[in-house]
C-alpha cells in the first residue's frame, strides 16, 4: 500500500521514573502495535536517550528528533520562541507526568522559604532556568510576591540532582538544601538530619512538570502516526495505573536501575505522581513565565500549545 | 693521458678586494602583491574575512538562525551586548577565574617537571600521575572538588588546574628530555645543577615545546572554563562567559550565544597574535630554534 | 679499485676525449657572476659575500679557501640552492640554480646532517634510493662498498648519536661520494679526522676522481689540503668574502717538491698578508 | 726562568697495546635495591600502590562512601562489573568511538601540518584557525554536529576530532619548524620537497613533538569521549563507559561511578606504559633524541 | 698582554719558585689510572677506552692525539665528570672525579655548544657570572678581552645561529679562556678555523699560558698542533683507545728546527704503523 506518512521515528526519552510511560511504550513496543492498528505498517522506532532541556530542543530544531518529552518550561520557551516560524513550529502533544518536588535541607534553622539566608544554598539541576528553578520561583512567587520571584536566586547551585543528594546527605559541603525529584527527594528524607521545607504539590498543585512535543511539519505530514502515539502514551498511562507492579518491573529491566521493583513500585503509587496525557496546570508555567518576561509569546489558552487531539481533554 | 688533462687550462686570478663599497644593503624589488603577502596581519585579516563570510554564506543558507545564526546576526547580537556593557563585565569575570587556574596550572607544571627531570622516581611519577590523571573528565574531579574547595571560583580554578596541567607538563617534560646532551653537559660545567640547572639551561632550551604546551594548555582552560561554569553554578549575578553562554542557550537566544562564543574567539586571537606571536618573535625566532 | 661508474669510464679513462666533449668542456660547468649573499636576521642584515665570481669547469677539483667567517658555507649552500643570492647569479650547465637537488650533492659542515632515526648503513642507502641515483642490490652494494672506504664497515648498524664527531662527518662523506653526484660540494669534510685518516679520505677522493672525473667543490681551511685535493683554488678576503685570487694547483706529480713549498708560501703571502 | 721551568720534567712512556683483553664487558656490580630501583615497572608499581593506599586512607577518613569512596569499594564494584561483563562491553563501545576520533583527528591534524608547513598562507590558517578553534568548549560546535551528524556516534566522533586535532597539530607544527635547518636540507638535497619531506624527514625529526602531541590528544580524546556520550545520548543499550558513569552517578552508586573512572585510569596507564612506551623506546630514546 | 691573574703571575713569572712550590708540583695534579669507558646504547656495549693511564702535573699543556673514534671525546668527558668510569678511577688533586664543575672548563667539539638564546657577548658573559668565576664589571671586563681576541668584537652581539662553523668554535675558545679554570679541556676546538685563525688562536693560547700558566687538556688531529701547543703528548690506540705512548714535546725555542720535524716523523710512525 502506498504510504504517506514516515516509516520511521525518532524520539527521545529522558532519564528517571518521570519518564516511565515512554519506558513502558518502548519495552511493549506500544507504538508500533498502535501504528499498525492505524494502517501504518510496520513503523520502526528509534529510541534515544538525552539529558537536558538544551539539548533536546537542538536537537529537535536540527530535525534529528521527531518527538520529544522535555520539561514544561523548556517546551514553552521554544514553543514561543518559533512561534510564527513556520519551518520551526513545534507542537505539544500530551502531558507525561507530574510529581511532586521536595525542598529539602539539612539545616535546622529552615523552616520556610522565608527562612533563607545568604549562607545557604539550594542545589537545582541547572539554575534560573531549568524546571526546578522554574518551580522553585514559581513558588517564591507566591510567598512574596510576582516582584520578588528572583529572590531566592542568588542562593540557587546548578548541581545535577545525584550530586545534589550526596552533597545534602553528606553535609560536607555548603549546599544545604536541595529542590528534589523522585526518587531523590524521597531518599533525601530517610536521612534524620534532613527535613521537608517545601513539597511543590503544596504550594502550585499537582501540575504536570513533562510533556510531549512535536515539530508542527512532523505533525501535520503524520497525523496518523501522532494520533498512534498519543494512543500509545494512554496505553502505556494505562498499564501503569492498572498493572503498576509489572511497570515497575519494565522500569527495572530496561533502565538496569539497582532499585528493587518494591520500591520503583512505591514511587509509582506515590499520590503526587501522576502519568497522564491530560495536561495539567501547563498555563500555570506559561502565566508565570510570560508575566515575568522569560517568553515573549504569551498562550492563550493551554488548548494554543497542544495539537488537537487532545484538546477535548480536560487540561489546563 | 694523465688524469689533469681532462682539466680545462685557464690563467690565475689576482684581485684587489675592495672593502668601500661593500656597505651597501641590497634588496631585492619585490611586486606590490608580493609586499602585500609578507604582512601576517592583512594575511590573517584575509584568512579571517573569508571565514567570515563562509559562516554567514552558510547560516543564511541554512535559515536556521535558532540552531545556527548568520554571521551578521552574531555580530548584531555581539555589538548590543558589547555596547551595554555585559559581554564585557562576563568576559572579565571568565579572565580573572582563568588567569589563576592557568597560572597554577604553569606553577605546579614547572614543579613537577622539575621534580621528574631530577630523578628517574620523579620522571616516573610524572608519567604515571599524567597518563592516569589527564584522561579523566573533570566530573571525576567533583566530589573533591565539593569537599576541598566548594562552590563557586575555587573549584572552578581547581578544575581549570587539571585541565592545563598536564598537557604543559608533557609539553615541558618532553622538552626537557630534547635538550641536547651538550647543551646540559655545558650547563653543568658552569656548576648549574638541580634548579639552576632547569631554569637557567632546560626552561630556555627547550621553549618551543613550553610555549606549546602553553598555547595548548591555554586553549584547553578556555574550554574547560566554559564548561566548568555550568557545572559549578555560579550564583546569580557572578557569572562568566560560559553562564552568559548558558543563560542565553537555556533562552534560546541563539545569536547571543554565538555572541559569547565570539568573544571566546576574539579573545584566542589577540592572545595568540598578541601575546603569544610576541614571545616567539623575541624569543624562538630570535634565538633561531624554530624556522 | 673495483667500483667506478661505467659510462663515465667509457668517455674518459677509455678513449681519448673527443673534440666535441672537448668544445662542452670550454662552457663553464658552474658558473658564479657577482654573487652577493646576506643573511636577514632580526636585528640586523649580514653580507656573506660581495660580488663574487667564479667559473667550474667539468671534472675540476675547486677549492675555496678563505677564513672563518668569509661566507665559503654560505656560498656551497647558495650552489646547493638553499639561498637565494640577492645579486648576480648562479648557473649550472647554463641554467639558473633554483632548487637544491641530488645533482649537487652537499657534505655540510655541521656535525648533525645525518638522519639519527637512520643507522650508518641506512643513512646512506636512504639517500640513494630516495634521490633515485640507485637502487635495490646496486645502492646496497654502493652503501656498503663507501662505508668500507671510510672506515665505519664495524659501525654500520650504530645510530649516529653513537658515533664520535670524526665518525659522523665521515659517514657524511661516505653518503656524498656514494651518490656519485654530477657536483660533490664538500664543506671542511676532514676538519674532524685525524692526521691518518683525512690522509686516507683525501687518498680515497683522489682515487674516486680518477675513476669517474666528477667535480668537486671543496672547502678547506689547510693550504696544503688544498694544494693536495684541489687543481683550482679560489681565495676568499675575510669577512664579506670577496674574490682575492684563483690559482692553479699543481699536478700529483710535483707533490712534496719545491713547487708545493713555493705555491703554499704564495696562499700563505696572499691570505695573511691583507 | 724559561716558560717551561714551571713543568715537571719526566721521562717517556712507550707501550705496547694489547687488543686480546678489550672484548670483555666489564659491568660495575649493583646492589639489590639499585637493580630493583633500575625495574621501570617496579618503580611504578610502587608509585600506583602508594596512590592507591592514599585513595584508601583518605577514603576511609573521610567515610562518606556516597562522596567519595575509599580504594577498595572502587574494587569490589570493579570486579563485579568487570566479571558480569558490564564494563568490558562499555568499554569496548567507547574505545571504538574514540579510536574512531582519534584515528580521524591524526589524520587531519597531518593533513593541516602538511599545507601549514608547505607555505606561509598555510601557516596562517593553522594558526589563526588554532587560535580561534581550539578554545572553543564542545558545545559551540553542537549545532553544527546535529545537523551535520544527527544524534549518535557521528557527533560525538566530530567532537572528538576537535578535542584531539588541534593539541596535536599545534604540537606537530612546532616539532616541524624546530627541526634543525641542516637536516632540512639534506632531506631537499636528496630532491625530498612537500609530501616527501614531511613524511621522510619532518616527521621522524619532530617525533618527539608529535608524540609529545599524540599523548595529550589521547587524553582530551577520553575527557571528551565522557562528556559527550551524555551529551549525545545514547540509543537503548549502546552506550558507553561515559553513560555507565552518568548512570551510576544518577542511581547514586558512587562506588561504581569511580569504578568507571578507574577503568578510565587503567586504560591510560596501559596505553602509556604499553603503547606510548614502547614507541618512545624504539624511536626517539634508540635514535637518542631523547634522554 | 694587558691582562693577566696577579696572583698567578706573582707566583710564577716574578720569583723564581721556591722548593715547597717543586714538591707540590712532584704530585700529579691529574690521575687517570686504569679507566675504561663504555657507553650502553640500546643495541649493544661499546668500550671507547680501555685501561687508559696518564698523569697530567700542574701547568702542562697535555695533548691527547689518536685516531677518529679512539676515544679521546669520551676521555675528556670523563675528566669532564660527565662520564662514570666502568674501571679505574680519575683524581683530580687526590680527589676522585664525581661530577661536572667550573674548575674544569670544557670546549666541546660540538658546534651547538652555545646556548642559543645568549648572544656572543651573553654567552660568555654567563658562564663567567653563574659559575661565580667573576662577577659585575670583572665579568663584563674579560668578556670583551677575550672575545676580542678571538677577533669577535664585531659579532659581540650575534646570536650563535647566525655565526659560521668557525666563529662559534671561536666563541666556545673565548669562553673557556675566560673561565680561566683550573684546567682547560679543549676537545678539538681549532678543527673548525682556517690556518691564519687556528695559529692565531695558538699563540693566544701560549700567550695565556705565559701569564696564568693554567694547566690544558688538549685533543687535537693535528700533529704539528700537538707538538706546538703540547708539552707532553699522549698517543692513543685505534677504537677502543688504549696508551700506545706518552711523549714529550719540543721546547718552542726549538719550534721549526729539525728536533719539531724529527718528532713529528716519530709520532707519525707511531700513529700511522701500528
Ligand atoms: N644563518 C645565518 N644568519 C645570519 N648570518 C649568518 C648565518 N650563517 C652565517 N652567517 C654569517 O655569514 C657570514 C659567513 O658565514 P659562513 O658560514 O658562510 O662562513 P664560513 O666561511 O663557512 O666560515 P667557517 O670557516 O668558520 O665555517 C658570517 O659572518 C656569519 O656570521
Ligand atoms: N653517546 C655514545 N653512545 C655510544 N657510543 C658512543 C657515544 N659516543 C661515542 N661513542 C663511541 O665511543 C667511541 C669513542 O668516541 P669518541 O667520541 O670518544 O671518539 P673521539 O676520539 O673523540 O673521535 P673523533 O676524533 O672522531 O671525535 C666511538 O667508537 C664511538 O662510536
Ligand atoms: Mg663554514
Ligand atoms: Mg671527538
Amino acid at each position: 500500500p502506498l504510504r504517506a506518512e514516515t516509516a520511521e521515528v525518532h524520539i527521545s526519552k529522558g532519564y528517571g521514573i518521570l519518564y516511565l510511560p515512554m519506558i513502558v511504550m518502548e519495552h511493549e513496543k506500544l507504538l508500533e502495535k498502535q501504528a499498525k492498528a492505524a494502517g501504518l505498517g510496520d513503523v520502526k522506532v528509534g529510541w534515544l536517550e538525552l539529558d537536558g532541556g538544551n539539548v533536546i530542543n537542538d536537537a529537535m530544531i536540527s530535525g534529528n528528533l521527531d518527538i520529544a518529552a522535555i520539561g514544561v518550561p523548556g517546551f514553552l520557551t521554544l514553543w514561543s520562541k518559533v512561534k510564527g516560524n513556520a519551518k520551526l513550529e513545534v507542537s505539544a502533544l500530551a502531558g507525561l507526568s507530574a510529581t511532586s518536588l521536595y525542598l529539602n535541607t539539612n539545616n535546622p534553622a529552615i523552616k520556610s522559604l522565608k527562612d533563607f539566608g545568604a549562607k545557604d544554598k539550594i542545589a537545582l539541576p541547572g539554575i534560573k532556568t531549568s524546571l526546578s528553578a522554574v518551580v522553585l520561583q514559581m513558588a517564591v512567587a507566591k510567598e512574596f510576591g510576582d516582584d520578588n520571584y528572583a529572590k531566592l536566586d542568588p542562593m540557587t547551585v546548578g548541581l545535577p540532582h545525584p550530586e545534589a543528594y550526596t552533597a545534602l546527605v553528606s553535609g560536607k559541603t555548603e549546599v544545604n538544601s536541595h529542590l528534589g525529584s523522585p526518587p531523590y527527594s524521597f531518599m533525601e528524607l530517610e536521612n534524620p538530619q534532613v527535613h521537608r521545607v517545601m513539597n511543590s504539590v503544596d504550594v502550585l498543585g499537582n501540575i504536570s512538570l513533562d510533556l510531549v512535543y512535536a515539530p508542527k511539519r512532523f505533525i501535520d505530514a503524520n497525523p496518523k502516526l501522532t494520533a498512534a502515539f498519543v494512543a500509545a502514551l494512554d496505553e502505556a498511562d494505562k498499564l501503569i495505573s492498572e498493572e503498576p507492579g509489572r511497570a515497575a518491573a519494565i522500569y527495572v529491566q530496561s533502565s538496569k536501575a539497582k532499585l528493587s521493583p518494591d520500591e520503583v513500585e512505591r514511587m509509582i503509587k506515590d499520590p503526587d505522581t501522576k502519568f497522564s496525557t491530560t495536561p495539567n496546570g501547563v498555563m500555570q508555567f506559561a502565566n508565570f513565565m510570560g508575566r515575568v518576561g522569560t517568553i515573549k509569546n504569551k498562550p492563550a489558552t493551554w488548548q494554543d500549545l497542544f495539537i488537537a487531539n487532545v484538546h477535548s481533554l480536560p487540561g489546563s | 693521458m694523465t688524469a689533469q688533462s681532462v682539466l680545462v687550462d685557464r690563467p690565475e686570478i689576482i684581485r684587489d678586494v675592495s672593502h668601500s663599497t661593500v656597505t651597501a644593503e641590497i634588496e631585492k624589488p619585490l611586486g606590490v602583491w608580493e609586499r602585500l603577502y609578507r604582512v601576517p596581519l592583512l594575511r590573517k585579516g584575509l584568512i579571517l574575512l573569508v571565514l567570515a563570510v563562509i559562516w554567514e554564506a552558510y547560516g543564511r543558507w541554512l535559515d536556521n538562525p535558532l540552531l545556527f545564526p548568520p554571521f551578521s546576526a552574531m555580530l548584531d547580537a555581539f555589538a548590543t551586548d558589547l555596547g551595554n556593557g555585559i559581554i564585557p563585565a562576563r568576559t572579565l569575570v571568565s579572565l580573572q577565574t582563568l588567569v589563576i587556574g592557568y597560572a597554577m596550572g604553569i606553577i605546579l607544571a614547572a614543579l613537577l617537571t622539575t621534580i621528574a627531570i631530577g630523578s628517574q622516581i620523579g620522571t616516573d611519577l610524572l608519567e604515571t600521575m599524567t597518563s592516569m590523571l589527564n584522561p579523566l573528565p573533570a566530573i571525576a574531579l567533583l566530589p573533591l572538588a565539593l569537599i576541598w574547595f566548594g562552590l563557586g571560583s575555587g573549584s572552578v580554578i581547581f578544575v581549570l588546574v587539571h585541565s592545563v596541567l598536564w598537557a604543559i607538563a608533557l609539553n615541558t617534560h618532553a622538552g626537557f628530555r630534547s635538550v641536547s646532551n651538550t647543551l646540559r653537559m655545558v650547563g653543568r660545567n658552569y656548576g648549574l645543577s638541580g634548579l639552576g640547572l632547569v631554569r637557567h639551561i632546560l626552561i630556555p632550551a627547550a621553549f618551543p615545546s613550553i610555549l606549546t604546551g602553553l598555547k595548548v594548555g591555554w586553549a584547553f582552560a578556555w574550554r574547560t572554563l566554559i564548561a566548568a561554569e555550568l557545572v559549578f553554578g555560579v550564583s546569580s549575578g557572578s557569572g562568566g562567559l560560559g553562564w552568559y553562554i548558558f543563560e542565553n542557550r537555556n533562552q534560546l537566544e541563539t545569536a547571543n550565544v554565538f555572541a559569547g562564543l565570539f568573544t571566546v574567539i576574539l579573545i584566542g586571537l589577540v592572545v595568540e597574535n598578541g601575546v603569544f606571536a610576541t614571545i616567539e618573535r623575541r624569543t624562538i625566532r630570535r634565538w633561531g630554534m624554530q624556522h | 679499485m673495483n667500483r667506478t661508474s661505467p659510462n663515465v669510464r667509457a668517455a674518459y679513462a677509455g678513449a681519448p676525449p673527443d673534440p666535441t666533449a672537448a668544445a662542452v668542456q670550454a662552457s663553464p660547468l658552474l658558473e658564479v657572476s657577482g654573487v652577493t649573499l646576506q643573511y636577514k636576521t632580526a636585528d640586523h642584515l649580514v653580507t656573506a659575500t660581495y660580488r663574487v665570481d667564479f667559473q667550474v669547469f667539468k671534472s675540476d677539483r675547486y677549492v675555496l679557501l678563505g677564513p672563518s667567517g668569509c661566507g665559503k658555507s654560505t656560498l656551497l649552500k647558495a650552489i646547493g640552492g638553499y639561498l637565494e643570492p640577492v645579486e648576480g647569479a648562479i648557473r649550472l650547465n647554463g641554467h639558473e640554480v633554483t632548487r637544491p637537488g641530488p645533482d649537487r650533492m652537499m657534505v655540510f659542515q655541521e656535525f648533525d646532517q645525518l638522519l639519527p632515526w637512520k643507522s650508518v648503513r641506512e643513512n646512506v642507502m636512504f639517500a640513494l634510493t630516495t634521490s633515485g641515483r640507485a637502487k635495490g642490490a646496486e645502492a646496497a652494494e654502493r652503501t656498503d662498498y663507501y662505508i668500507n672506504k671510510v672506515g665505519l664497515a664495524k659501525f654500520a648498524h650504530s645510530f649516529p648519536h653513537t658515533l664520535s664527531g670524526g665518525m659522523k662527518q665521515r659517514v657524511a662523506i661516505a653518503r656524498g661520494m656514494a651518490m656519485e653526484p654530477d657536483v660533490l660540494l664538500m664543506d671542511e669534510p676532514y676538519a674532524a679526522l685525524d692526521a691518518l685518516t683525512r690522509r686516507r679520505m683525501q687518498d680515497e677522493l683522489l682515487r674516486l676522481w680518477d675513476d669517474t672525473k666528477f667535480t668537486v667543490l671543496f672547502v678547506t681551511h689547510s693550504i696544503e689540503e688544498a694544494i693536495r685535493v684541489g687543481t683550482r683554488i679560489l681565495l676568499l678576503s675575510p669577512h664579506p668574502g670577496q674574490v682575492k685570487a684563483e690559482l692553479n694547483s699543481i699536478p700529483p706529480e710535483q707533490l712534496g717538491t719545491a713547487a708545493q713549498a713555493e705555491l703554499e708560501a704564495r696562499i700563505n703571502d696572499m691570505l695573511f698578508v691583507h
